[in-house]
């Protein structure tokens, strides 16, 4: 966590934005390393997926398509926000006077709700991962806002700087930059990566299938797919990639990915159930819980997926 | 003692408060949403501090395990990542519209080319 | 069929909305996408007053998601309190919608339209989930969906400067959040529950437990931003000026109302009201933000020259009128605070549509431009004064009932210096309204005006329908005050 | 029909009215055919609740709950009775004096003119008959709107300033302190009712008491209390037939109504008189009619010097009310009636001059008399019923008013009255007699006025033959009216009089 301080000031002193976008990158990396000592190993393998992967991809393609040095500015505003940020953090630290300590397992915190999961979860949905039950069932309420979440993210970056026609125009060149020029020219590179991209996209249907039963699930897979797909428009060419996945199928994609998760609920209502009862899906409770699940993770996985290319792709398309 | 239990938590609010600092000191309109991004993934380790148990382990259920980490953070936060991730590229939508509108991605340039405060 | 659903009807005020937005996405087509909108924000219409209804005969409604049963399934609970809410935000979006069909189009171009309206689903699903949610992390996700798509929809308009207003309100609307995120998280590190009525059980057993006190400090700075509650508004006025008109319509009269919902949800729902009255000084900083913005707020209107960033303004001064009957945590303050949640919707969204009309027309809303435009929209300008009307709390307009209320409520708590500062509120408002009437109706046209008539039928009707409401509820203020007393007495359930 | 049914007729009837007006957009004759038909109605229908009231009965009618527990309710009580039937019956003969005076000035968006005008009458129907503080808050609300167009009506720089002084000062009187009087009142004793003894007689303390009525007696702009009175003044850029009906009648009448309505029904005569801070509103009072009549005198624009008459006289009214007597709100009460009748008329003239001579200054008119005959005859009559001379109603309000305040002890009240009147002679006798008495060369030289051209226009040679141009016969016929009203009020004041003891002693 020493480390992560470390990079946290390095961003706010250095003034190069390439620099720093590169830390930020460091620093999702440093804080998943940091979810696995903490036993959080699904949300280890997304922040890695997320954090160190797309974000850094679309900061990355935003500096290329803007400026990647930040003005020395006035130090007049910075005054106040420090005494702001030292007053926040200072309440903040009071709060924690009455936390229990790191690691108590006699916290009140896992002595409400939590056990239940991790003692029913078992016979309830059957699935070893308690993370992906939680997520999938117990609140897949929050996981469907979720997705809604990514959904709205990537319709709104379609809408703010989607070309309104795209699809049709097929001659821009992407903008990573002199990062991309020399990408695609490296032999090494190539090679290796098409050697890999399979690999990747393997992993991620892996990592689809396997999130009921060790770390991974929907969202994982997503990430991991769309970086796939990422890293070979970055390395042969936006063009070509574009043509495997035009702007109409991973709209398609992405709205059926949505729809998918909602009509699984609302399957659930046409069966006798609440909204997003899955137990209700299969004659017997349980295989309607892994029924359930299973498509609502394949939901997540084609929504994140979708988005997260077409959020990439959208940028690509700026010109400069 | 009681305070080192509490160290844990008091690195993390180092961490979210360079990110908070970040964010509302930087003129930069990129520096912003990367301190708007370092402040979040601060809020997440600070979830997942406190689902930790002391001897626990990834609630992934397993034969001759007993004590788990608390999992109900981790499904928070695997939401919140996505809900971060989606703010970023939004955000940084808008910063490339800006930079076509005005040509610069410093905020306090705005003011002076749309002449009103 | 029809029997099986009713039951369901929880589930889908928020979900026909989810399912909607894709369907936009795919048709494509302007037309069917605005068709979808209006349609389906009727049916939630009809949905939230049936649950309105169903509240007020049998009491509170819950429906556990996923059939999981709270506090470990996610919760939807709906009592008098969110029950109007939901009424309100339906209702406004209903007549926003026909306005939208002329007015979008005018403001937004062409081949993004359809996207606009998944946009506005969206939105409204997100704004429908936190108010019909009783778990504070459901609340957050659903607030992310209304904020990233207000962003969306702010920064849609041709102005450029709504860019940067979006960007702006990006960064301070996800600070809000993520303060409120940490609340969330340090309450449930005390508590082990996210459920909103279980936290209300356990937090009662923490008093002076610190972090409960940091988590509560949290959520109201969170939330105050999503609420835009002086000094936290900085988002707010460009965000609506350069808006589209129909989306601030939209959003003007619903989004900060529900964050004031949430806010009061949180304040005397979960903490149980009695932060408020202890001696912790919560009450005395929410009356003084609420004071300041009040005066602020409508002094700071007086000098605008953009109507619509007046009109924001406004806004932010009204804000401090509800925010001030919340603190006031009796019974009447509470009814104030939420009828003029409900009045001012009404009378902002119509002042808002009535700038869209002249924006529409005369693609400006600066006051210098509207220079004898009373007789040139002689129909649109009518309804700025009676929406002005309102904002000043003259009476049969709804904006009296509010105030009259509000002053009510401070007389029984004998807060002499609360009624002073309402009432030179509303002289303020009588100055801003003022300034705009004067122009319209007292200066001549500017030389070389464009020849210019009245707006379209379809942007006028639903205008005055929105203007005629606020008339409607200023006249006959049993129903919303009935409701709104039955709110009031449920959020405060706590401490009686 | 039952008075029930009559009470809501004669509200709706001023409004419908109003809505049909414009239907008739370019057709004068039917316009102001409308209206007077309307005022016919209105009269009949209010003069039909007369005997009812007469006879000791107060017929109401609640129309709908606005707030849980509070509707908008009427009930017809003597003193709105009075009010009433003057201003029903003032709006037919100000309407025949309008289409002389409007046509003959060439106005402006008549139609407009009458909408509101109809309006404002409705209003002050409204008013007149509210069976409670909310209801009759309402309509005093409308009136101020629907009056302030008319206000503004010429549209110019000077109308504009007028108006935002109209509307500042009106809004903000009611606003801040009418409105929190009527809220503090509501959640102090629960209710609004106009009740015969008074609300908050015994439910509140002696201080409460105090800051309330000073809340009503300043909130109520429309009475023109000092420091509150700028707004008529003000207000006299109208025209004429507004200044006539609406700030001579209607409007301030609303005003000292409400201020009579609020002493008799809310605080209760007994209460008012036990109440210490009643007597600092008395001097205050008289203050107001003493400096109002010396202002009156330093104005030499005829409708200004009318407008400080105005406000000496309607602080008469409240005089009488806080004399918090009998005989004092009998004095009040009356001085609505004959004070319309008088001002009405003297503001008639005014207009008259302005249409007939484009007169507006008081030194200008010298000799008017000779040319304009009949108006300045009229003007006379309505100046000694204001001043209170035998034989013009005004003798009996201020014959009340004057033993109200003998019956309260109030010897120094009996002075002011005094006092008042010569001052009233002194500023009004003035007109008719240089009218009549005066000639060119009696003028003073209006030595800003020397270098014009048309400056001998202003002024009426003796030595020129007399050449007698009067207004036009509509507005002779309505001055006609008005000036035999202050007569007949003189020998017959009994049921201005009967109905204002059933207040007193029911």
């Amino acid at each position: 966590m020493g480390f992560m301080a470390v990079i946290g000031f390095a961003v706010a002193r250095l003034r190069n934005l390439f620099a720093v976008v590169m830390l930020t990158g460091l620093f999702s990396l440093t804080a998943a390393v940091l979810y696995v000592i903490l036993d959080a190993v699904d949300v280890a393998f997304t922040e890695a997926a997320v954090g160190a992967g797309i974000s850094t991809v679309l900061m990355l393609g935003t500096l290329a398509l803007t400026s990647s040095e930040e003005r020395v500015e006035k130090s007049g505003g910075s005054k106040w926000a420090l005494v702001l940020v030292v007053v926040t953090g200072c309440v903040l630290v009071y709060g924690t006077l009455d936390m229990p300590p790191f690691g108590d397992p006699t916290a009140a915190i896992h002595h409400h709700v939590a056990p239940y999961y991790l003692e029913k979860s078992g016979q309830e949905i059957g699935l070893p991962n308690v993370v992906t039950s939680v997520l999938a069932s117990y609140r897949g309420y929050d996981t469907l806002g979720e997705v809604f979440v990514i959904f709205t993210a990537a319709i709104g970056v379609l809408l703010i700087i989607g070309r309104p026609q795209f699809g049709r125009r097929r001659s821009h060149r992407m903008l990573v930059g002199e990062l991309h020029e020399s990408m695609r020219t490296n032999v090494i590179l190539r090679v290796g990566s098409k050697l890999l991209i399979p690999v990747i996209l393997l992993f991620a249907l892996y990592v689809q299938w396997h999130g009921d039963f060790g770390p991974g699930g929907g969202f994982q897979a997503g990430v991991i797919f769309a970086s796939g797909f990422i890293l070979y428009a970055l390395i042969f060419d936006i063009d070509t990639a574009r043509t495997m996945i035009p702007a109409r199928t991973t709209r398609l994609f992405l709205v059926f990915g949505v729809l998918l998760y909602t009509g699984v609920g609302v399957a659930g209502l046409f069966l006798g159930g609440n909204f997003l009862d899955y137990s209700v899906l299969a004659a017997n409770p349980v295989s309607g819980q892994h029924l359930g699940i299973l498509l609502v993770e394949f939901g997540v996985g084609l929504t994140v997926a979708a988005a997260m290319i077409s959020i990439f792709f959208t940028f690509a398309h700026q010109e400069h | 003692m009681e305070l080192i239990g509490l160290i844990n938590y008091w690195i993390v609010i180092v961490l979210m408060m360079t990110g908070f600092y970040i964010v509302i000191a930087h003129d930069n309109l990129v520096k912003k949403i990367v301190g708007l991004n370092i402040f979040q993934v601060s809020v997440f380790v600070f979830y997942i501090t406190m689902a930790k148990v002391k001897g626990g382990t990834a609630p992934i259920l397993a034969e001759g395990i007993t004590t788990y980490s608390n999992p109900l953070p981790h499904v928070l936060i695997l939401t919140a990542i996505v809900v971060g991730v989606a703010t970023t590229a939004l955000g940084l939508a808008l910063v490339v519209r800006i930079r076509d509108a005005y040509g610069t991605i410093e905020d306090d340039d705005f003011e002076n080319q749309d002449g009103e405060p | 069929m029809a029997a099986a659903f009713s039951s369901h009807l929880p589930a889908l005020q928020v979900v026909l909305a989810l399912l909607a937005a894709p369907l936009c996405v795919v048709l494509r087509r302007p037309g069917a996408a605005w068709m979808i909108a209006t349609v389906i924000t009727w049916a939630l219409l009809a949905i939230a007053m049936v649950l309105l209804g169903r509240v007020l005969e049998t009491g509170t409604i819950t429906y556990a998601l996923g059939s999981w049963p709270a506090p470990w399934g996610i919760e939807y609970r709906i009592d008098l309190a969110n029950a109007f809410v939901l009424v309100l935000v339906t209702l406004i979006g209903s007549v926003v919608m026909p306005y939208a069909r002329a007015s979008i189009p005018a403001e937004i171009e062409e081949p993004r339209i359809y996207l606009f309206y998944c946009m506005y689903l969206l939105n409204l699903a997100g704004l429908l989930g936190i108010a019909i949610t009783g778990d504070v992390f459901n609340l957050f996700v659903f607030l992310e969906i209304s904020s990233l798509s207000s962003y969306v929809m702010i920064s849609l308009s041709r102005d450029r400067r709504a860019l940067v207003a979006a960007y702006r309100y990006l960064i301070m609307g996800t600070i809000g959040a993520t303060f409120y995120i940490i609340g969330v998280g340090m309450m449930y590190q005390v508590t082990g529950t996210l459920n909103m009525v279980d936290l209300a059980t356990l937090i009662p057993n923490l008093t002076d437990n610190r972090t409960v006190m940091v988590a509560l400090a949290f959520l109201c700075v969170g939330l105050s931003l999503k609420l835009a509650l002086f000094p936290l508004h900085l988002w707010l006025p460009n965000a609506y000026a350069y808006a589209p008109s129909a989306v601030s319509a939209f959003l003007a009269s619903t989004g900060t109302k529900v964050a004031v919902y949430a806010l009061a949800r949180i304040l005397f729902t979960v903490f149980g009201g009695s932060v408020l009255i202890d001696d912790f000084g919560l009450q005395e900083l929410l009356v003084v933000l609420a004071v300041a913005a009040m005066i602020g707020g409508s002094a700071v209107a007086i000098y605008q020259s953009n109507v619509k960033r007046l009109l924001a303004y406004s806004s932010i001064a009204q804000i401090g009128y509800m925010i001030l009957g919340l603190s006031m945590a009796s019974v009447i303050g509470m009814t104030a605070g939420l009828v003029h949640l409900f009045n001012h919707a009404l009378m902002k969204g119509g002042l808002f549509m009535v700038m869209g009309c002249v924006f529409f027309r005369l693609s400006s809303v600066q006051v210098e431009d509207m220079e004898g435009l009373a007789k040139r929209m002689p129909l649109t300008m009518a309804a700025f004064v009676a929406g002005g009307f309102g904002l000043i709390g003259m009476p049969l307009t709804a904006g009296f009932i509010s105030k009259w209320h509000l002053i009510q409520a401070a007389l029984e708590k004998g807060w002499w210096g609360a009624v002073a500062v309402i009432l030179v509120s509303s002289l303020l408002a009588v100055i801003y309204i003022w300034r705009v009437v004067e122009a319209a109706y007292f200066k001549p046209p500017p030389k070389g005006a464009a020849e210019i008539s009245e707006a379209p039928l379809s942007m006028l009707v639903p205008m005055w329908v929105m203007i005629g409401m606020s008339y409607y509820f200023g006249i006959d203020a049993t129903l919303t005050l009935d409701i709104t007393t039955g709110a009031a007495e449920t959020l405060l359930g706590g401490i009686q | 029909m039952s008075p029930e049914q009559t009470i809501l007729l004669s509200i709706l009837v001023p409004f419908l009215g109003a809505a049909l007006i414009p239907l008739t957009w370019a057709n004068p004759n039917i316009r102001e055919t409308i209206t007077l038909i309307t005022g016919a109605i209105l009269f009949y229908l209010v003069s039909s609740i007369y005997p009812v009231v007469a006879g000791g009965a107060q017929p109401s009618v609640i129309l709908f709950e606005m707030l849980p527990g509070l509707a908008i309710a009427f009930t017809v009580e003597p003193l709105g009775m009075i009010f009433a039937a003057i201003v029903s019956f003032l709006w037919i003969i100000t309407t025949v004096y309008s289409i002389g005076y409007m046509r003959g000035h060439d106005e402006q968006n008549q139609t407009r003119f009458y909408v509101l005008f109809a309006i404002a009458i409705g209003a002050a129907i409204g008013i007149a008959f509210a069976g409670n503080m909310l209801t009759l808050f309402v309509f005093y609300e409308v009136l101020t709107i629907s009056t302030f167009p008319l206000v503004t009506h010429h549209g110019t720089p000077e109308a504009k300033r007028a108006g935002r002084v109209y509307l500042g000062i009106l809004l903000t009187t009611s606003i801040a302190f009418q409105l929190v009087a009527i809220i503090w009142t509501w959640s102090l004793v629960g209710t609004l009712d106009f009740t015969q003894g008074g609300i908050l007689n015994g439910k509140v303390g002696g201080l409460t008491a105090a800051i309330l009525l000073g809340l009503y007696v300043f909130g109520i702009g429309k009475a023109a209390l000092m420091p509150f009175h700028r707004w008529l003044p003000a207000a006299m850029v109208a025209p004429t037939p507004v200044s006539a009906l609406l700030h001579a009648v209607a409007v301030v009448k609303a005003g000292v109504f409400t201020v009579l309505k609020v002493a008799v029904y809310i605080f209760g005569v007994d209460f008012l008189f036990s109440i210490e801070a009643s007597q600092w509103f008395l001097y205050l009072a008289a203050a107001t009619v003493l400096i109002a009549s010396l202002v009156a005198m330093s104005k030499d624009n005829l409708k200004a010097r009318l407008a400080y008459s105005t406000i000496s006289q309607l602080s008469y009214i409240i005089l009488g009310a806080m004399l918090a007597s009998d005989l004092g709100v009998i004095g009040g009460g009356m001085h609505i009636a004959m004070h319309a009748f008088g001002k009405i008329t003297l503001f008639f003239c005014a207009g008259a001059y302005i249409v007939a001579a484009h007169k507006t200054e008081i030194s200008h008119m010298h000799g008017i008399g000779r040319v304009m005959p009949l108006t300045t005859a009229a003007f006379l009559i309505g100046s000694l019923s204001i001043i209170g001379l035998p034989p013009m109603g005004g003798l009996w309000s201020k014959w009340y008013l004057a033993l109200g305040a003998l019956e309260s002890g109030h010897l120094v009240i009996v002075g002011v009255l005094m006092v008042s009147s010569l001052l009233n002679v002194a500023y009004l006798l003035e007109i008719p007699f240089k009218g009549f008495f005066a000639g060119a060369e009696d003028n003073p030289e209006p030595q800003a006025h020397h270098e014009h051209d048309s400056d001998h226009d202003h002024r009426f040679d003796r030595k020129q033959p007399r050449q007698i141009k009067e207004a036009p016969l509509a507005c002779l016929i309505a001055i006609s009216i008005t000036s035999a009203g202050c007569l007949i009020l003189f020998f017959y004041p009994d049921p201005v009089y009967n109905l204002m003891r059933l207040i007193v002693a029911p």
